[in-house]
């Protein structure tokens, strides 16, 4: 079997570099790749693109990016939450490319699984059509949107084997699959990283052969952004 | 008197039927599920990957993996399953989800619909918006019927970016309840104490009103 | 939560007309809904058209269908093992569309998930790519593949709730989840149909929302096509 | 003396490297599996969806559900995976398997293969071989250099239906190992005594003779 472990973040990310174009998994701060974050915004690397459905919020999750000036082109989806991200877009420091959060997905998972291009028909008829092709199939018009390209995704999942496998917990599943495999090259941090034969293979989500490189994190915030309970 | 944000959620849970697959928007949208009619099945989906969503946890037992597009802590009730994005906008997309509440800046009498972006104000992204309208066969638009300032948010054209064209098929506001038809604005039913005069006073759009317009019932 | 369940087949199978557009799950027989393609063989209805990866053996799987002269267009992939059908192909009593394996996948899950069409390199200069369009992306060539239209699917899974939740097994997977949510009505089949609640939802593989009923098959026969072992 | 079938897959299994992710079509290809080199570590991919794919299974343990892309019965091996159709040919499609190593009835000069129609013949399907051959980056074709009466399978152009275009590297046959390259077929190693005549005699197409043609090593 092949194995994919790697014993620290630093040898997890070998081969970013500046420049590169960088997909990061999770939902607000449902599921994100921690570990790696941390440790690339304590990189002397910079100018990432970055393609993540959000920002972070100030001092957690991709905000540590931002607060590192790190970032210069992002793409996301919602991009509430976090003061310095606004304030770097309101200054035009880093550029900002809105996406709708499904086409974003589907443009994550078209790289995963070599498509280069679909047709969806979120964002017809406003300003996320602008320039791109439309066409109408059985009465209906779409947009047609094309696979990004990526050098590394970061992805974060509950447990994984050494092979690569991943499974992921409730909601902070999210984007973390459909980045796998997206990028040239694919990281991902597990709470718990068990052998090759631990997992049953009939409940992995990821493949192995998605993921070039896994890790146990060293410490897990999961942070909640808005605890919100039911008044007994 | 015009209804509250409760008694529009209350209004548009009554549009609720066995079998829907439902998502609702951030906002008076999310209060629909507290007015579930008895006896009626129905499954919430929140686009950031669960159906079969329950209500908030109680204290302690809160899940930093377990949240709703409202980035809020949330339950999971039996029969609910977790998936990833992809397949979430797929069910949406796909046009699996029965009912989609949302919230709006704007609402055109063709059915366009605004809620994303104020031009010269900070913009948030559509998040799933888009992928919503362009996609549910039965968008239901839940809003105050005029901005803070009291202008009419049913235009004859929306004046903000669009998120979506000719997708409202009813909109419930403080005042009213109005479907989108071929002529324009059709007036359904008026908030109890509401005049058609006050309602026609507060839409920009073409208010059609017919010899009849019942009082919502709550 | 909202039910699937119904109580027999003929319930299940309830608005077949002849003439509609099927698609089937299974590789082989392997994950077959066998319950249902022995009630859609013993019932009144013809003509139709078929969409399966495969066409069964004689005596069992979509054989069954082409042995009750049901089929009249079949869409599938790779159309070996099963004599009846190849009499009826070769004295084109039936018309036969093939397409690439990965193609037909996509273009279910295509139909599923809202995308009316895709680009993909399988079958470029190749008589596949006949009357479809071309582009390049990256320099490499793709046809344009539209999204599968069909009035029911019937597919077997291994374990169901009674909300639709489906869990497969092993390589029976294969088409089944594809196909789920990919026609106007999804019936599925399931070994073990077991209370909602009872599975875990972190470990469903299709969401209730794609199947419309559900129901636990009388008997399987579970055939196996190659029975092959290591010799000791 | 030219090579068994079983040498084919020999020589091919040299091919391997640590780390490969290999899908093997039926026929020659599966012999592949028996010649493993030791501290290899590699995945065998079957495009019905498993990853970690292992030998067949001991008698009474067959399981109808656990089968390869064959329709044999098969076993899972530690770290094995199954998964969706869709996701099965996305690691074909997206370029994740590292060496395709299939059969054929002609492959052409310019690395063109036909091997899923004979007009005229019965005809069983593509199945999965043209998104493989589109898709794969290093593909191995494993055949005998000539067809049963004799006629060359390396031709200039193929005469059959194709199942991809420019797209086989390398081909293994019972005569010679031979690569695809610009100028047609490079032969790079012959089998044991079968001399540098007989291959060309063997090989319509093109067929560039190298000063040094060592002998294949198993």
């Amino acid at each position: 079997m092949i194995r994919k472990k790697v014993d620290t973040v630093t040898q997890a990310l070998e081969g970013i570099q500046s420049g590169m174009t960088i997909m990061l998994g999770g939902f607000g701060l449902c599921g994100i790749p921690e570990n790696l974050i941390s440790a690339l915004a304590q990189s002397s690397h910079k100018n990432f693109t970055c393609i993540s459905a959000n920002v972070g919020v100030d001092d957690f999750g991709l905000g540590l990016l931002f607060n590192q000036k790190k970032i210069k082109t992002m793409i996301g989806s919602y991009v509430g939450e976090n003061e310095e991200f606004e304030r770097q877009m309101l200054s035009k420091e880093i550029d900002v490319i809105l996406t709708p959060m499904g086409t974003l997905a589907e443009k994550c998972r078209a790289a995963k699984v070599g498509i280069p291009a679909f047709f969806t028909p979120a964002g017809f008829g406003t300003e996320v059509a602008e320039g791109k092709e439309i066409r109408a199939f059985n009465g209906k018009q779409y947009l047609l949107e094309t696979a990004y390209q990526a050098d590394f995704s970061l992805v974060k999942a509950w447990k994984g084997d050494e092979t690569g496998n991943l499974i992921f917990k409730g909601t902070a599943r999210n984007f973390n699959p459909l980045m796998c495999g997206a990028a040239t090259i694919t990281v991902a941090e597990v709470e718990e990283l068990v052998p090759p034969g631990a997992l049953d293979p009939n409940e992995i989500h990821t493949p192995g052969i998605f993921v070039d490189r896994i890790f146990q994190g060293e410490q897990y915030e999961k942070r909640i952004e808005r605890r919100t309970v039911k008044y007994p | 008197m015009a209804l509250s944000k409760n008694d529009i959620a209350k209004r548009i849970a009554q549009e609720l039927r066995s079998g829907y697959y439902v998502n609702l928007g951030i906002g008076i949208p999310t209060l629909v599920a507290n007015h579930i009619p008895k006896n009626i099945a129905i499954e919430f989906q929140s686009e950031n990957g669960i159906l079969g969503m329950g209500p908030f946890p109680k204290e302690g037992s809160e899940d930093a993996d377990l949240i709703n597009a409202g980035k809020q802590t949330i339950t999971a009730l039996p029969g609910a399953s977790f998936f990833d994005s992809a397949l979430s906008f797929g069910m949406i997309r796909g046009r699996h989800i029965d009912l989609t509440v949302l919230g709006a800046m704007e609402v055109s009498e063709t059915g366009d619909i605004a809620n994303w972006k104020i031009p010269g104000k900070l913009v948030k992204g559509m998040g799933g918006a888009m992928d919503l309208v362009s996609s549910a066969e039965n968008i239901i638009v839940a809003m105050m019927h005029t901005d803070p300032k009291g202008a009419s948010k049913l235009k004859t054209k929306c004046s903000l970016p669009l998120t979506g064209v000719k997708c409202v098929k009813r909109i419930v506001t403080n005042l009213a309840v109005i479907d989108i038809v071929a002529e324009g604005f059709l007036l359904k039913e008026r908030a109890p104490d509401v005049t058609l005069e006050e309602i026609k006073e507060a839409t920009e759009g073409n208010l059609i009103i017919p010899a009849e317009v019942p009082v919502v019932k709550l």
